[in-house]
């Protein structure tokens, strides 16, 4: 069906001039032609196509009838108003060079002499290969086509860890000095000196008592006797200055009894 | 729609509820993988069956779910699962670590006091951070109005930091009327003394 | 560092490559999972080789691609696993596919050179799908003018085609020795002779 209107159509202008014939082993309707011709990957792809067609070995590269060919596929697409790549213009340059050069008569110094269609020979089994490599990449199998991989949930005690950040005990000294320089700069703020043994003990004994769930607790059980004399001393403080700030408090029920102490 | 024997059917649901990245249901199981399939509601179970025992005693089981099957690892590497996938927490900011300084070496102390010293306020943020890390705890309430909490420094603090009492703190560089190193003898005899 | 008794090492390394979304590679598996034992190389390469073996002839097997070890669905169930999943799994283009075949094969590459062997433009949409699925990224600067981008192939390409390594690509055809007919005339006749 196809082939009739062929018939009385031309297929395609070359140089002009109307062509009628279909261009030799071209048996496709136009509109196919055009699916064809956006398919071929530029002019390498093509005139692959045209030597593998014609059952012809890249090493012969017949110049002539592969360049009548490709020009007629060429203005196929030109005709077709195809937005024709400049490299197939490129490459129709570089078959009618290659075809005058290989009228000219051969010179007889022909040892040095390069085959015209060397450079093109070497493109075409160049390109040749790789997209032969892209096929069988394409075979490969390969994740979402041929294989999938999927995971497990996590078990169900699973926690999720966070690293927590590192602290280096130099930072923490450099924090505090860095407030204490920057307090400085307040003089309102007046710091006063501090005991820091009294505070450190007054944190414990808090804690001590805190532990004993509000309960009281013996006085003696807060001193160590193993401490010693410095260690008695400083509790002995901590005790008062917390009493002092009305932290805890002291019981005495009976005098000379024992004194529990307990939080405020 | 063609026969499936058991061995293939085993392999298939398997690969099926691998792959899926939710449970699946026999339903759907049915719909999609098996449809090209004739699979008896016997054949199907012989085959869940099948997939559940030759999971018992492995790294990972077959189980199922309220939506459908699924496989999940076992509880008994939950700890070393859990270290596959551990966030970094950002580092932590000025402002906390300020504020963990002054706990350390003012204990105890009020959030009011530190806010004081800094000249801005500290962030609840910061106080629950602390007190998540276990660094910080309330030891008390200071006897005015409001009944502020005391804060202080933990063991684990002590710990975390390799140090056995807060006397070890390192010394700050003297601020003119600051000597707060000075202060920091009489610990360090009663901790060698312990 | 505990010991790990063989059996509870599989099962460990299984769970833990299961539950990953990812391949893992060995380093990670030890620094993660195993850090809290201690596992001698041995010890490691028998409990993957266990693993193997345990998954040979299942519906999903134990797999080392280039990043790591992994499980995958068997090929065998591709089309009926693709019946899970709603969308059709994406098709490439030849111009893609001969863009990454020459990345792949030629590496590192300029854009310019794959122009030159593929005779044609090598559009911009292509570079920017093969980067965005990271197959391809720039591993320097070729010393020319205009210093071109040098582009390579990735890991994640490797595991995408289940290859561990750029040699287990499929070998490049051979080229026949160029020796053309030395008769340069017979432009008639070798058309003819077709």
């Amino acid at each position: 069906m196809s082939d009739m209107i062929q018939q009385e159509l031309p297929l395609a202008f070359v140089r002009g001039e109307a062509v009628i014939e279909k261009p030799q082993d071209l048996f496709i309707p136009p509109d196919a032609l055009e699916v064809i011709l956006e398919s071929f990957e530029g002019p390498l792809d093509l005139l692959l196509y045209l030597i593998r067609k014609q059952k012809f070995d890249i090493l012969d590269l017949p110049i002539a009838p592969i360049s009548v060919q490709y020009m007629q596929y060429v203005e196929v697409m030109k005709d077709f108003n195809m937005e024709l790549a400049a490299e197939y213009l490129v490459m129709a340059a570089i078959l009618a060079e290659i075809k005058s050069r290989l009228l000219l008569p051969k010179q007889v110094v022909a040892d040095e002499e390069i085959d015209p269609r060397a450079e093109l020979v070497r493109r075409l089994q160049e390109y040749e290969v790789y997209k032969q490599a892209a096929e069988n990449i394409d075979e490969l199998p390969r994740l979402e086509r041929d294989t999938y991989t999927g995971d497990a949930l996590m078990p169900e005690a699973y926690k999720i860890k966070i690293q927590l950040p590192e602290v280096d005990l130099n930072e923490l000294a450099f924090a505090m000095q860095n407030v204490l320089k920057r307090s400085e700069a307040f003089e309102h703020h007046h710091i006063q000196r501090e005991a820091l043994s009294t505070r450190e003990r007054m944190a414990l004994v808090l804690s001590q008592l805190q532990q004993a769930n509000n309960q009281q607790l013996d006085f003696v059980y807060l001193f160590d006797v193993n401490e010693g004399r410095a260690g008695v001393v400083v509790s002995f403080l901590a005790i008062l200055e917390l009493l002092k700030e009305s932290l805890i408090k002291c019981i005495q029920t009976n005098a000379f009894g024992s004194i529990s102490v307990k939080l405020a | 729609m063609e026969n499936i024997d058991d061995k293939q059917l085993v392999k298939l649901i398997e690969a099926a509820v691998f792959v899926a990245d939710k449970p699946l249901s026999k339903n759907q199981i049915k719909s999609t993988v098996l449809s090209p399939y004739k699979v008896s509601p016997q054949q199907f179970n012989r085959a869940v069956k099948t997939l559940t025992d030759d999971y018992a005693d492995r790294g990972v089981a077959f189980i199922e779910v309220a939506s459908g099957y699924r496989f999940q690892a076992i509880d008994a590497f939950a700890n070393e699962l859990s270290l596959l996938f551990q966030e970094k927490a950002p580092r932590y900011s000025r402002a906390l670590l300020e504020t963990l300084a002054l706990i350390a070496y003012k204990q105890p102390i009020t959030r009011g006091e530190i806010e004081e010293i800094r000249g801005v306020a500290v962030s609840s943020h910061i106080m629950k951070t602390l007190q998540d890390r276990e660094w910080v705890n309330v030891v008390g309430h200071k006897e005015v109005p409001g009944r502020p909490s005391l804060y202080a420094t933990t063991k684990t603090f002590l710990d975390y930091f390799s140090l056995t009492s807060l006397a070890q703190l390192p010394e700050l560089m003297s601020v003119p009327e600051m000597k707060l190193a000075d202060d920091l003898t009489p610990i360090k005899e009663s901790a060698d003394s312990a």
